[in-house]
């Protein structure tokens, strides 16, 4: 099953990158640009056909690995 | 008075911000009446640990801080030595423990930037970052991904300043599984006539913000880094911030830009908790009021409170006091900086910080009652005795001795750390003459022929088994490793990790490593000019080993006079300075070979110390000397291996008839020692005799093995193996943070 | 020769450029803050390391977009030599001047040591100083050095003698094991078609002086400066 | 109108990235993972009530800054 994980930063943590992006699109001249945030986004494959397994597996892979809980958030989205 | 009238002040609310019922009743006191949310989050933190120093302040008196070239002892930002040429060394260490612990890479990058704000905010630029780290048992399952994150994390915001950093230790032992250190220092270079302070004078000056906006980060950071963990510690995962070392590189142009014109009256950096204690201090330094709206604080998000805003973390922020007209002249160059800058308050003479939003008074209280009654604390202190002393004869030989060397220098502590440094850019600013894993970094003064030697020291296990020793020990291992670069110590700054002071025998280890420092400063002539407490380092009751870790600066005046660690050339010869006993206490042997912690650490014999150390630095300032390496951890032996490993030249020595045996020779770590390499060994020994220094001729390096008469031979690509192999492999595939 | 520094918000390397450039040409460099679009007429433009715009989103992406490098471009096509080093390369990648992407190290981190790096068509007005096939060592400090571009590209810049530095090992054999960072073909740094743009990962203005151990990186500032006079 | 874009490396190239994190989750013990992608994910909120609008200067942004398209595709998504 493929799956993709979004992680992004929790609201209100300082987003430096999505700040930058957001001066550099002002200095190229484009306008009527609000806060840019940037985050990551993974795609996988999981040998596992039970969504809610594989969901559960998921969830375990960005706890331990793929997000850092601490200041960031995830979710997780199955392809059918 | 209107104040947000939202949260009542219950014993509750009191307790959660870490004030003791003792401590409130005086806040009442000072205020007259029931203080609102913000006035109490505001006593909170500036009667924390980490603002006040209530436990450590009696014993930091005791800290010798002053020498003629001392400009600027404790008390300020960093502190400040005069270096000649009309030029200044600002230096400080701080840790920043709790925070990399619960997220080491955005942790230990704050901590980064928290130094650096410090030194810079002083008028001076940033020239060296250095590193003190200690780390859980390596087979403990937090610590590789905490090394990993941590290492990231100093590279990631140095580098990014484009600030080198240059030395470091890192050590490992279990005491640190649920408390980890990290210390980062900065040294700053300025005119010794441009040092700028945080005093605010001048009723009516304008109060100004400048830097990134204000975020809801950190809130109670300050408290938190005062406040044991316990196991629920990482589910609360509470308050972390994120660095931003763009802003910051910046920060330091920008801010250095204006210092070189006549603008500053006062300057501070909002680290632990931001815009309350920089105001006060600076305020509470200048005798005046000060009136801010928040208002005009930038902010990130919607709705903060004046509480949220006055305790808030966020980085990369300062505030000035600028002389009055001056504010377009600043303005004009932060923005070139794209930095925020704002003028938010000014200057009264009421003696009482005034806090207005939305037209209302949010908070109202009185400087330096509030300063002057911050609680301090003369908690009891029960000392550690001085362990039995091992003698030699009773620490079994091992199987071999050059099996147990070559475990030695592969071994979590001893093994290179080039893993670690080759992550931090150590040579942008092409200043850095002396790279990471020497006995010292040496950088160079810009666009001069003298240079800063820099290290860090502490030995853990020396300052648990008997602290005066250990602290004294560490002050001594500073003081000789500047020297064995041929650099002349200055002064130190020191970064105090303890465990909970509430414990006698915690405070009693503090107290006692503060007597030790003491006495190795006064007989070195090595002041401490700033330095950081950090406390409750302690999980479930379990304190780390007390860790006193010293940063210490020295001056090279002729570049082309130094020495360095690796052996130069085939042929020539070997002498050991210093007196050996083989004393095997507390050594690295004792723990790798033997499994075994136990004994008392080597005594510091502090005249024997100075003298040996003048005696090298002279020899190196002649030229005799052709490589100089201390001798500590693992003893002779491990650094007879370094200086050939670090040069792939051999070496064959022979130890000295007499008593010890020969694996106390070896590995025991006597100390006031220095091996030399020269070409004239004889000579060498000749003039060491005429000065009354203990000298011994060891033998002559060249070929490719190290050998000791008695105990065989083993070649330096093998010990090179082991020695570059252990941290590589335990960090193995691990990503670290590259892939975020 | 004249030369010019860009500085961009973020750069670090700027003032180690600007010493190494007024020290060996003996002309001090003009620092060129990246406003500032109408800088004088010289004849080397140096696009320096550091992090501009903190490398976030991607290194040098955000530099490339800012006023001062459509200037650049445009001298570029008129035969002003561009020499950029470290961030500088990847600015000129991301603006254009020169092919491929300088993706992140294949270890994930940043790396800052010494390399050998073996020169390659050795020729004016960047290295014509150095031998063909010359070994020296300079050091790396980069966390995105991992040179990619796909695979016809790639054939192009190696037919047309493009490639300018490749790391190597201290003999000058071009091996996986002297590759710092998974670049294709070991490439360290690279120059456009017509040769006066050059973009490099390692740091040449880093080692000109025995102090700082080691001065290979002198003849590169040496044949600019004789070829540009 | 807040929109979503999402920036992935072309097939073919390289991802040392997702490489990495295809071999961490394997040693923590997740069996059964393929390939790994890792991509970015940015946010942003543009003052553009028209999607068509929208879209085409999103495009823009992408071509000229967000993405790198020799190396990059992009995505844009629109919140209605
Ligand atoms: N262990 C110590 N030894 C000497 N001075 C210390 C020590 N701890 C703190 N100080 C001094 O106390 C002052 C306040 O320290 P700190 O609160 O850490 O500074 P800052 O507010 O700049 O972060 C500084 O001048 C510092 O040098
Ligand atoms: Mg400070």
């Amino acid at each position: 099953m493929r799956a993709r994980v979004h992680v992004t930063l929790k609201q209100g943590v300082l987003d430096p990158q999505g700040k930058a992006i957001g001066n550099a699109l002002k200095s190229l001249g484009f306008s009527g640009i609000g806060e840019v945030r940037q985050g990551k986004f993974i795609e996988l494959e999981v040998a596992e056909s039970d969504p809610a397994r594989a969901r559960q597996k998921l969830g375990e892979m960005c706890e331990k690995l793929l997000a850092n809980t601490v200041i960031e958030d995830y979710r997780i989205d199955l392809d059918h | 008075m209107s104040a947000p009238k939202s949260t009542p002040i219950t014993p509750e609310v009191v307790k959660a911000h870490g004030l003791t019922e003792d401590e409130y009743r005086r806040v009442l006191e000072i205020m007259g009446r029931e203080p609102n949310i913000t006035e109490l989050g505001i006593f909170s933190v500036m009667w924390s640990e980490h603002c006040s120093y209530k436990s450590s302040r009696k014993w930091l008196r005791r800290l010798p801080t002053t020498a003629p070239w001392v400009i600027c002892g404790p008390g300020e930002n960093a502190g400040v030595i005069d270096i000649g040429d009309g030029l200044a060394a600002v230096f400080k260490m701080e840790s920043h423990n709790h925070p990399s612990f619960i997220e080491p890479y955005q942790g230990a990058a704050t901590g980064v930037g928290g130094i650096l704000r410090d030194v810079f905010t002083m008028g001076a630029r940033p020239i060296a970052n250095l590193d003190a780290l200690r780390f859980g048992a390596p087979d403990h399952p937090r610590t590789r991904p905490l090394v990993s994150g941590v290492v990231a994390g100093i590279g990631g915001y140095g580098n990014c300043v484009g600030v080198p950093t240059v030395a470091g230790s890192c050590d490992f032992d279990a005491s640190y599984n649920g408390n980890i250190l990290v210390n980062a220092m900065t040294v700053g270079l300025a005119r010794a006539d441009r040092i700028f302070y945080a005093k605010a004078s001048g009723v009516g000056n304008p109060v100004v913000y400048v830097g990134s906006k204000t975020g809801r980060d950190g809130i109670h950071g300050a408290t938190m880094a005062s406040a044991e963990f316990d196991d629920t510690a990482e589910a609360k995962r509470p308050t972390v911030q994120v660095g931003d070392p763009f802003t910051e590189k910046l920060l330091i142009e920008a801010c250095l830009e204006l210092m070189a014109e006549d603008a500053i009256i006062a300057i501070q950096d909002m680290g632990a908790a931001g815009l309350t204690s920089s105001s006060f201090e600076m305020a509470g330094k200048g005798g005046v009021g000060v009136e801010i709206d928040l208002d005009m604080v930038p902010v990130r998000e919607t709705g903060m409170t004046p509480y949220e805003i006055m305790l808030s973390e966020s980085q990369e922020r300062m505030l000035m006091v600028l002389k009055p007209g001056r504010e377009d002249a600043a303005r004009a160059i932060f923005e070139k900086w794209e930095l925020d800058f704002a003028v938010i308050g000014k200057l009264t003479d009421t003696g009482r910080m005034v806090l207005k939003m939305g037209g209302e008074i949010a908070a109202d209280l009185p400087i330096d009652p509030l300063s002057e009654a911050a609680p301090v604390y003369d908690r009891p202190t029960s000392s550690t005795p001085l362990p039995t002393t091992l003698a030699a004869a009773d620490v079994p030989a091992p199987a071999g001795i050059m099996g147990a060397l070559e475990t030695l220098v592969g071994s979590p502590d001893l093994c290179s750390k080039r893993w670690i440094w080759e992550q931090y850019d150590h040579m942008v600013m092409a200043d850095t003459v002396e790279r990471p894993g020497g006995d010292a970094a040496i950088v160079r003064i810009h666009d001069t022929n003298r240079g800063l030697a820099m290290t860090t020291d502490c030995n853990p296990r020396y300052c648990g088994a008997h602290p005066r020793t250990g602290g004294a020990q560490a002050v001594a291992e500073c003081w000789r490793n500047l020297t064995a670069v041929g650099a002349r110590p200055l002064a130190i700054t020191d970064n105090m990790n303890f465990g909970n002071p509430e414990r006698p025998e915690i405070m009693g280890q503090f107290a006692d490593c503060i007597e030790g420092i003491r006495e190795a400063c006064l007989a070195l002539d090595f002041p401490v000019v700033s330095g950081n407490v950090s406390l409750y380092n302690e999980t479930s009751g379990k304190g780390i080993l007390p860790t006193p870790a010293i940063g210490g600066v020295g001056l090279i005046d002729d570049l082309a006079r130094r020495a360095s660690v690796p052996f130069k050339a085939a042929g020539e010869d070997i002498v050991l300075i210093g007196t050996t006993a083989g004393h095997l206490g507390c050594s690295a042997f004792l723990r790798e070979i033997h499994g075994r912690r136990d004994g008392a650490p080597p005594p510091v014999d502090l005249a024997a110390e100075r003298a040996n150390g003048d005696f090298v630095r002279a020899e190196i300032a002649a030229g005799k000397v052709t490589a100089c390496h201390d001798v500590s951890d693992g003893g002779l032996l491990v650094a007879l291996a370094e200086m050939a490993m670090a040069s792939g030249i051999g070496a064959e020595v022979t130890a000295p008839e007499g008593p010890i045996p020969l694996h106390a020779f070896a590995f025991g770590e006597d100390q006031g020692r220095y091996v030399l390499a020269a070409r004239d060994g004889r000579a060498l020994v000749e003039r060491a005799g005429k000065a009354g220094i203990p000298a011994v001729f060891l033998g002559k390096c060249g070929g490719t093995e190290l050998t000791l008469a008695g105990a065989g031979a083993i070649s330096v690509a093998r010990l090179r193996a082991a020695h570059e192999g252990w941290l590589p492999a335990y960090m193995g595939d691990d990503m670290g943070h590259g892939a975020a | 020769m004249k030369s010019a520094v860009i500085v961009f918000p973020g750069s670090n390397c700027d003032r180690d450029m600007q010493v190494a450039l007024a020290r060996i040409t003996g002309v001090a460099p003009v620092m060129v803050w990246h406003r500032d679009v109408d800088f004088p007429k010289v004849d080397l433009i140096a696009v320096p390391g550091g992090f501009s715009y903190g490398d976030y989103l991607r290194s040098g992406a955000m530099a490339a977009n800012s006023p001062v490098m459509a200037e650049v471009k445009k001298r570029a096509a008129a035969g002003v030599a561009v020499l950029g080093v470290c961030n500088g390369f990847q600015i000129l990648t991301e603006a254009g001047l020169l092919p491929g992407v300088l993706m992140r190290n294949a270890s994930l981190r940043f790396i800052c040591r010494d390399v050998y790096l073996r020169v390659e068509n050795a020729r004016a007005p960047f290295s014509a100083r150095y031998k063909d096939g010359q070994t020296i060592r300079i050091p790396i400090a980069h966390a995105d050095g991992n040179f990619f571009t796909d695979g016809e590209t790639l054939r192009r810049i190696e037919g047309e003698g493009q490639v300018a530095f490749r790391y190597c090992d201290a003999d000058g054999a071009v091996t996986a094991a002297a590759n710092p960072n998974g670049s294709l073909n070991n490439i360290a740094g690279i120059r456009n078609r017509a040769g006066n743009v050059l973009g490099m990962m390692p740091h040449p203005e880093r080692l000109i002086e025995p102090l700082l151990t080691g001065s290979d990186g002198r003849p590169m500032f040496e044949g600019l400066a004789e070829a540009l006079a």
